[in-house]
């Protein structure tokens, strides 16, 4: 594998233009992932590292099309496997700056096993998931985050199965970074993405999207301008949980629960809130945070720091051939017992 | 070397070739005991192949048909090519074992027997109702009835460090000490084993060692083993430096021989799955050679896996079983789409479903050749016996990375655990293996033109500057690589694809045949059946009749000559582990009416089967039909209740 | 009926058949457009057939050639059986959509475009240097270039609670009003149809009926459409209830029909896959009939689960295509070896990979027939039109409950979207398909014992008394059931396997020969070759030549007669929308040299094109070889940069 | 499908003999499945449902041989697939009582994702797997179970990745029954069995087992007599956490963490002590206890109710038949537009 050869300290300029490719999007007019795609490009010519050292990853799906958008090595694999072919992708050669898109289809469906693997794995790669709780490619049917009764084209009496929460999985799967945010946040996007960047290890971004073909709306309740300060709150690292029109709400714990309070009200001061800890070892915070739905938490909830796998591998492979020399092929193939015929 | 304990022998018999069988409950420590003498027989310097034979179950019940363990072994002065047909000696560790295998022995053949577990309970379990050792029943064989328990635990006696069970546990090596002696052969090598082996527990290395003499000793002071002392000469060899390998073996090394050979990290992706797992226990130990070992969550994420490192530029590998290949097929047809070099293992195993995970068969063939979605073709190699495997895996490498191909490699149960003796090569004998990433050259990029000779596109990994692209599942436009729905673009690149996988005849041997050019008859298999075929041809002709012999390696695309070969001859018999998958294939392509000989028993054929095959179809008779023993049991035809 | 609006036309001219196709964006109502024509023209009572032709992407990008999506419908007088070669009306909505089809309209064909869009972006988008319109590139054809979109909005002026942009979305149904004018259709069905569609919202649905009304008046009314006024017959057929049916409809409906003739509940369990999903959503709307729908996280969960439901007693269907097929190789090898009932559907679509999921394709049959490890046979199933999904649904289950044995039924994209007019045919004329569950008889069960005429082991469920057994995955000792690890049992087992799929053929309809039994060419084809099979060997026999026919249904096993049917004819030729599988498939079985005729653009053969087969292998000439319109391009020959 | 007829009501009584089938158990001799097959032999025998009416689904490893050994109806699959083919069973006939079987490798490792899906889908299953941390059958290697550093047949240099946590995976897979117990506590066992069985949903268990042969000893730091007083902690609904030997320790929560504390020192009380809440609706304390180590908590973490998948599916069902009347084959033959040829 060639060398990589820019490091970070010699961080060169890109520009957004840079990490755009020829080919002509193919998304449908209003659908969200094309703001998340204007973030990550930003993102990406922002973080100094040369194309030719980043491999976009995606399995099947709308979402999965983003690798062709972006002038950098690509693959465009098959539905749910996009983390295992990553891991190919980086255990082969750990330099290289790999980032996985996937659906809530193609990530927490078919691919739940591999996303739940890579994430324990803490591989250092950036997993985005677009969410919008539907199938898009194939036309609209249900998808594991779709709220529960959703009628769709495969259920049209409503389903009948318990979405899972992706936040709350990936933390159970041992992920060092999990985060959350939406298509339409784009300066939150940004800033996500960034920290996800930095993070060494495996980095899990759930990215609200809405599809306007078969889904539209979804995530109004959440982000609609109207009601979106009340509904959201923003994480802040070492900050206390404050939110709200005019920041006048809090989340204050109540044995272990989390409730919403008002500031000010019946002597509830900031003191009373809860401060959040993304660095906290212990992911009881995180995880109930992640239960949450009214209001809805937004961004980094958790980031720890773990050696990677990749690192991890190719140590041993180092302290390996410390500790045995360089392998011999001719002493291999010898082996322990042989003997002469003359 | 340490020479052979004082052997008190008049003269030793000698012997041209000698079958060897050890069996036991799978806590007995056969397969063990047969590694060992097949090692020791290696070094004396005897041609040899062997056949272990182990139950499913991690330990099966004590003392039950099921739970029994054997591991054959055939040696001899001249070249052999099967683990034997019969065994001459059988070596019973306990009355399942005797009761599983005795039939098998030849008439008058030696049967050396523990009679520790010859009691009520064990005789139950293994359905004797009388003790075989003591009624009329075992007289057409040379019976030994020993004590090996009883006496293991005797010499055993003053070692206080070792308990009671474990002293009880190195009955094997007291048994392999007297087949040692019946052999003539050193002990060095086993006790060098034993010291390696146990170095962490000096108590169990003495006591492992001292069973193992006692053995040999009793046998040397006992007169009734005189009549069975033999001496087998050294088999007359091509001169050089001499191991006995085991197919999982060779085709772990090959690996890493083509990695090494080529300069490309080796990438081996793998969930577990008998009988493939120990490629995966051994690569891992390389770590050194710089080899990346990927304990996958499942098969599909190991393939996935090993698609995504051959992106990345690595030599990647997957290896599996049948189950496992199934499981791999959607990703496979990935790497076909994308034209990546990727090889992929099939350990073929009885199926189908879980089958009869640890016997063996050569079932995967046509699933291996049509096993994917849409016209998905893929280069196909089958090594032909345990040591070839360490030149095909290496050929498969060279074949994925210089056509830009996936390779599947089929190997089977029989092959991944049978060993033979292997001249080891010298470096230089090794193919070449000159593997070149393509570098931006200034003029546009175009990930999917074409080697003119072969066909195959560039192999542009991440990280190179200036070739950034995009690959995928979706059909790609010709040069570019662009996604495609141009009917006449899919319809160019189903028969690219095709033509690429063909070309690569142009990059193999031909087709060699064996024996008698001018005979009527041709026999044709492909893999592990290449030893009893070999067997039986020497024979037919030792009878005085003609027979040819062709062995197809490559099975995708087919040597250049082989129609021309097969149409050289009147008749044409095909050996095979299942029901008829090469024979139908040939049929297919080339309009020869090829005759299928099948049997589908979990175990190779044995040199006679074949030769019954051949001499049937020399005279016009039909060949056995598998499952033919017995009609259908239907409810009309058997007794129920 | 509503009668036709005032046809202002003194005389029409007929036709025996015509063929039509819509183009346009995908957002322009293409297919909708598409479906309505179609069934206003069976309820005509025309034959017809359909090729539905859609992108990948939802919304392609407004205006782009990878964006057009087309829609061809064929309807005459008498019978057919393509939807037709060359379109000799073309209706287009924008420049690219007149770019990707003009080519294959007929020399003077009548061509309505759009002019609406014909502005300076979209002609770019579509590389169109000029505008063709007003250039004489048109020349050959009879152009009516309409301002469809802008009488649309003229039309619907008045109508206050629409949107401008909703209004412009009726122009398909204004154009379908055109389309109707000139074939003399009746309007009723359509207005009815959208009556019902738009329930909701009473505004969309007059402004819908409005412009097909107003399309219609606006031919009425204007001379220049007098010259294209056509007349086309019903075609005589048997007397009956009709209705058009596309192949995912039947499918779904003779789902629905076999369990309810069967009285087994229905258990569909599937993962959305292009084309295959809407089979899943059909099924989900009829709960009523007791269906459960199970949308299963992946294809290797639904076929699972369907092995699951099947042990359980339900009529268990798994529906996919080839990616999905992939995945489900290992849970069909279980139910092989637990030899379950269960049926799989496969709706082939273009690969490999991921490949051009929304094409045609017939390349799985290989994969249906080997894509297993070990030997694993199934029974297989091909409809050949649209509606004959129906029938092959239930024959699917017939065979799986009584045979007890997987069966893979081969439908394709093509039978999938396309649609036929269909006879309705009585509940009385649907197949018998009793089945009776096992019950305890006081003797001892054996659930492997085997029915003496299928060879099919009992059907005994969880819930009853006295049966209880454990089946798995390993293999099964005769008449018990128990893990047999007996070498002789898995040969019989794997023989008895083949052998009572194999006893199908018992159980199905010979193959029948339509044309001349004389002939001396015979063309043999499976599944949605049949239309085009049938119109090539029709006009092969209006020229006054002589060939046979015969349509395999039936992959697995073959009918009892086939052999003898193809050894019948001097030459037989198998058209194939693949690079020659069924040809293999029988080259291998019988040695008779089947001559491939392949094409593989992710469509249909036309008429045509396999006329051009016939008479090559008439006349002794080389078939057309796919993929051979011009050489590859490799490094040598094509020009950098 | 035949009726189940026998209802709770006309409870039977069976013996653990009329369970006990008469295959001879294959297990090695030591193995920790023995003891489980014997506790839940009892435990079906008690339930009072004739064998009939039981179906055990199984995977493949050393643990997924159990349906052999159980004379009711039994279904050895394949590997990791037994959630998705109970799925069917149940499914198509919901009366059955559908028992998974499976082990850390077929349920965690390559049967993940069937697993996290039949658990927020809340199919009224019980899932019982075996955790011996090591992959048995195939003779020893790593688990994603197996501790970090685990040396093994694959891992001769030791693993180098995170293991993933089976009770927290399961809460945040949505189940409605996680507990955790072990193969040498018998009356546990059968107590957390007999939980499962009444609990109207899917019920996972997580049975730390020890394989003698290739990972002996594996919970001898939780599960050893002379330790386990002190490295257990034995759940109760409503009491507080108290454990150790002589019931001196006590669980209490310190912020959002966990501690372990001695009654009685430091002036600590009973009153200080967590309560256990298996039926609270926020996931939080259930979570939080899963992730202890030492001690290890055992037990009921959880047991809420939730209308179960096949009960909802079948409703549609039923529904659909009251609303629309039971389908019509000819109708829907029919479709909507026909005409008529004379
Ligand atoms: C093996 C396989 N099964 C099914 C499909 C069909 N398929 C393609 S994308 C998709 C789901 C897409 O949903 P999601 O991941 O949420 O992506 P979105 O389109 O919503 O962005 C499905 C079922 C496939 N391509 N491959
Ligand atoms: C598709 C497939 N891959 C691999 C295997 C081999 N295999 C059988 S059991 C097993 C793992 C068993 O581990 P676990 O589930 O922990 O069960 P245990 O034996 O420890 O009880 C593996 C890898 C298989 N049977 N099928
Ligand atoms: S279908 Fe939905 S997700 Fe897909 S491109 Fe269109 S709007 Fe976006
Ligand atoms: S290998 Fe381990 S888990 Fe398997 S039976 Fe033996 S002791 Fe039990
Ligand atoms: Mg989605
Ligand atoms: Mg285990």
């Amino acid at each position: 594998m060639p060398a990589i050869t820019a490091s970070k300290a010699e961080k060169q300029k890109f520009t957004k233009a840079d990490f755009q490719s020829n080919q002509e999007v193919r998304w449908c007019p209003g659908c969200g992932d094309y703001a998340i795609l204007t973030g990550a490009l930003q993102v990406f010519a922002g973080l100094g590292i040369p194309r030719e050292n980043f491999v976009m990853v995606s399995g099947i799906g709308c979402s999965s099309r983003f690798p062709y958008y972006v002038n950098t090595y690509g693959f465009h694999t098959i539905h749910g496997r996009a983390p295992a072919v990553a891991t190919g992708v980086k255990l082969a050669n750990p330099e290289l700056q790999v980032w996985v898109i996937t659906g809530d289809g193609d990530g927490m469906s078919i691919g739940g096993n591999h996303l739940m693997h890579a994430l324990r794995r803490n591989l250092d790669i950036k997993i985005l998931m677009f969410n919008n709780r539907i199938y898009g490619l194939t036309k609209g049917q249900y998808s594991p985050t779709s709220e529960y009764g959703k009628v769709t084209k495969s259920t049209p009496f409503g389903s009948v199965d318990q979405p899972v929460n992706p936040v709350s999985f990936a933390l159970a799967s041992e992920a060092t970074f999990v985060a959350r945010t939406a298509d339409i946040y784009l300066p939150h996007l940004q800033s996500v993405l960034n920290r996800a960047a930095e993070h060494k290890g495996v980095a899990f971004i759930e990215i609200l999207q809405n599809c306007v073909i078969f889904n539209d709306g979804a995530f109004k309740d959440v982000t609609e301008r109207s009601i979106r300060d009340d509904e959201n709150v923003l994480l802040e690292d070492g900050k206390p949980m404050i939110f709200g029109k005019g920041r006048k709400k809090g989340l204050r714990l109540k044995g272990l629960s989390v409730e919403s309070v008002e500031l000010g009200q019946d002597g509830v001061t900031e003191k009373d809130l809860l401060v959040h800890d993304q660095r906290a070892e212990d992911q009881t915070l995180a995880y109930m945070l992640s239960r949450l739905d009214h209001p809805t938490v937004m961004g980094i909830f958790r980031d720890v720091t773990r050696p990677s796998f990749e690192r991890r591998a190719h140590e041993q492979v180092q302290n390996a051939k410390e500790r045995y020399g360089e392998g011999d092929l001719l002493d291999l193939i010898r082996g322990k017992e042989t003997w002469t015929i003359k | 070397m340490q020479k052979p304990l004082a052997p008190g022998v008049q003269e030793r018999k000698r012997l041209e070739h000698v079958t060897v069988r050890f069996a036991g409950d799978s806590g007995d420590g056969v397969q063990i005991t047969g590694d060992q003498f097949t090692n020791t027989t290696a070094i004396a310097g005897n041609d040899l192949a062997t056949l272990p034979d182990y139950p499913a179950e991690i330990r099966a019940p004590a003392g039950t048909l099921p739970g029994v363990s054997g591991f054959q072994i055939q040696f001899a002065a001249t070249d052999i090519y099967t683990p034997g047909d019969q065994p001459d000696v059988l070596v019973a560790f306990n009355p399942a074992a005797l009761k599983v295998h005795v039939n098998d022995l030849v008439q008058n053949g030696v049967l050396i027997v523990d009679t520790k577990k010859f009691d009520k309970i064990n005789m139950a379990k293994a359905g004797y109702a009388t003790n075989p050792l003591e009624d009329s029943s075992l007289s057409n064989y040379r019976l030994f009835s020993e004590p090996i328990t009883d006496m293991t635990m005797r010499s055993l006696q003053g070692l206080e460090s070792v308990s009671a069970r474990e002293k009880e546990r190195c009955k094997n090596f007291f048994a392999l000490g007297m087949a040692y002696w019946i052999f003539n052969r050193d002990l060095g090598p086993s006790l060098r084993w034993i010291q390696d082996k146990f170095k962490k527990s000096p108590g169990i290395a003495e006591a492992c060692q001292t069973a193992l003499k006692a053995g040999y000793n009793y046998c040397d002071m006992t007169d009734a083993f005189q009549a069975v002392a033999y001496e087998i000469p050294a088999a007359p060899t091509k001169p050089g430096l001499y191991r006995n390998i085991s197919g999982n073996q060779a085709l772990a090394t090959g690996l890493v021989a083509a990695s090494v050979r080529s300069g490309l990290k080796l990438f081996y992706g793998a969930y577990p799955i008998t009988p493939a797992s120990d490629i995966l226990h051994e690569l891992a130990k390389h770590k050194n050679f710089g080899v990346i070992t990927f304990q996958a969550e499942d098969e599909i994420a190991a393939m996935a896996a090993v698609v995504g490192a051959a992106f990345s530029g690595a030599l990647s590998v997957a290896g599996t079983a049948g189950p496992g290949l199934a499981l791999k097929s959607e990703a496979m047809s990935l790497a076909i789409m994308t034209e990546l070099p990727v090889v992929v293992i099939d350990v073929q195993r009885g199926g189908p479903s879980t089958g009869l995970p640890t016997k063996t068969e050569q079932a995967d063939l046509l699933f291996a050749m049509y096993g994917r979605h849409g016209e998905s073709p893929v280069a196909i190699l089958a090594p032909a016996t345990p040591a070839e495997n360490f030149l095909f895996a290496i050929e498969a490498c060279r074949l994925a990375v210089r056509h830009m191909t996936p390779v599947i490699l089929l190997s089977d149960g029989y092959l991944a655990n049978g060993s033979e003796p292997w001249r080891i090569p010298e470096l230089s004998e090794l193919p070449e293996m000159k593997t070149e990433f393509a570098h931006a050259n200034g003029k546009e990029f175009m990930p999917y033109a074409r080697d003119e000779k072969t066909l195959s596109r560039p192999w542009a990994v991440p990280g190179t500057p200036g070739l950034e692209h995009r690959i995928g599942g979706l059909e790609s436009r010709e040069l570019t690589g662009d996604v495609s729905y141009d009917p006449h673009n899919h319809e160019r690149m189903c028969v690219l694809r095709a033509a690429k996988v063909a070309r690569i005849a142009e990059d193999i041997p031909p087709l060699e045949v064996m024996g008698d050019e001018d005979a009527e008859v041709l026999v044709i298999g492909w893999g592990s059946t290449y030893g009893a075929i070999r067997s039986a041809c020497r024979r037919v002709q030792e009878a005085g009749r003609k027979v040819a012999q062709a062995h197809l390696r490559y099975l995708n695309p087919l040597p250049r000559n082989t129609e021309q070969v097969l149409k050289r001859y009147k008749k044409v018999i095909c050996p095979e582990i299942n029901l008829g998958q090469l024979s139908h294939l040939l049929r297919g392509r080339f309009l020869v009416d090829v005759i299928p000989l099948n049997k589908m028993q979990g175990s190779p054929f044995t040199g006679r089967e074949v030769l019954e095959g051949i001499e049937a179809v020399m005279e016009g008779r039909p060949v056995r039909q598998p499952g033919s023993d017995r009609p259908f049991l239907t409810t009309s035809n058997y007794s129920e209740g």
